[in-house]
């Protein structure tokens, strides 16, 4: 079962799960949407999100079978809950979600879904593009690349953007 | 006592994740650094992209540390 | 029913479709992404998208009911697909949907979904930002505001990003 | 002939969103809209918000024009 945590600090919501299994992100999105709804009574004027799934190929163009993804059980919670409430108040938005695969991940599968919603398109892109950057670098996660041949490869860093 | 956590491939060169040491020998995280490096195969000294956490948030490498803290030493984050 | 067109130049695939009827987004992302894994066999590595919808108060604050979207039957059409060939193409991403409201639209409901494909999130998440606001410039919409007494207003041109 | 086709506000203004005019009094998108300004209250020089579109293509205002082209006036998009 995905763990999952609602802050309602003030009239923001910010939403986060962890999934030690497959997750669907446009599922995620209609539930956290329907919520939404029908705590404020109407549908965000502009929703931006983003999905980033297992890649079938490793920076060099080497072919995956899997990636497998660690995290810090209690800090990675609080950085990403930490970093959506920054993201937020920087681009006055009105809600963030955030779901993030933990344990090991096959081709294809959903890693992150990050998704804001505001009253206008700028202020819900910004604010989407900045978290993904923000998580990607200061919450506690680490890739590590699963090759055909049993081989194993942890991920230094990020992609560029 | 401080309770120390490694990650990745941190926690694989060590062969743990975790260990109780002792809060004298590691008064901040550099000091305690010290104590593991030479089953990490690491210097003694923090490499730059390995980055600290006392208590679940990011902190400062020479920060002074008290008994029970929970030090964390994290390799380059790939999350997203 | 919406009248829609599917694009196969080269090997990139630029679904659009406009809708005199309320549509879903994430009913048309979910189609889509099984279009896309039916035909490249995996799932897109970095998917950015966005949604905009009805709000409730036009550009002063003003109570709104209803927004109505005129547009230029063939030349709408014709703009959108040329605008999401060129960020395609500008940002070496694989795959966009562009879906877009027409006719009157009640609070809440979807005006516009603007979704893009690529194998990494920077170009995923550029080439969605401004396709969307190329749309918002270039594809010939034209919005009247409804408000509760019954009075119009033209739309002049978009809100800043 | 031309097909002269408007939207929005200038539809709205004119009372007509389609209309065949004579080639003859309109040899490019400029002439074309001094022949309509008095009927949409406008001035007779295209005001630079309006935008001009021939066969469904964006264009320019001093284009010449072909007989049995479609022309297109348009008020300032807000699409998205």
């Amino acid at each position: 079962m995905a763990m999952r945590w609602r802050f309602y600090p003030r009239s923001v919501v910010v939403e986060i799960s962890l999934h030690p299994t497959p997750f669907h992100p446009l599922a995620l999105l209609a539930a956290w949407e329907d919520a939404l709804i029908a705590r404020t009574d109407t549908a965000p004027a502009a929703t931006a999100c983003f999905v980033g799934r297992v890649r079938g190929h490793d920076g060099n163009g080497e072919p995956l079978v899997a990636l497998e993804l660690e995290h810090y059980p209690g800090m990675t919670e609080t950085q990403i809950e930490q970093l959506a409430q920054q993201a937020l108040q920087h681009h006055q938005a009105l809600a963030v979600r955030v779901a993030h695969r933990v344990g090991r991940a096959a081709l294809g599968e959903a890693l992150v879904l990050v998704a804001v919603a505001a009253d206008r398109r700028g202020p819900a892109q910004r604010a989407c593009t900045e978290l993904l950057e923000a998580l990607k670098h200061h919450a506690p996660f680490w890739k590590k690349e699963w090759r055909a041949d049993g081989s194993t490869q942890w991920v230094q860093g990020n992609t560029p953007l | 006592m401080l309770r120390v956590r490694l990650f990745g491939e941190l926690r694989e060169r060590a062969g743990w994740g975790e260990q109780q040491v002792s809060h004298a020998y590691a008064l901040t995280p550099s000091q305690l650094w010290q104590t593991i490096a030479a089953e990490l195969g690491a210097t003694p000294d923090l490499p730059a992209r390995i980055r600290v956490a006392v208590n679940q948030q990011f902190s400062d490498a020479n920060v002074a540390l008290c008994n029970g803290d929970e030090v964390a030493f994290l390799p380059p984050i790939s999350g997203g």
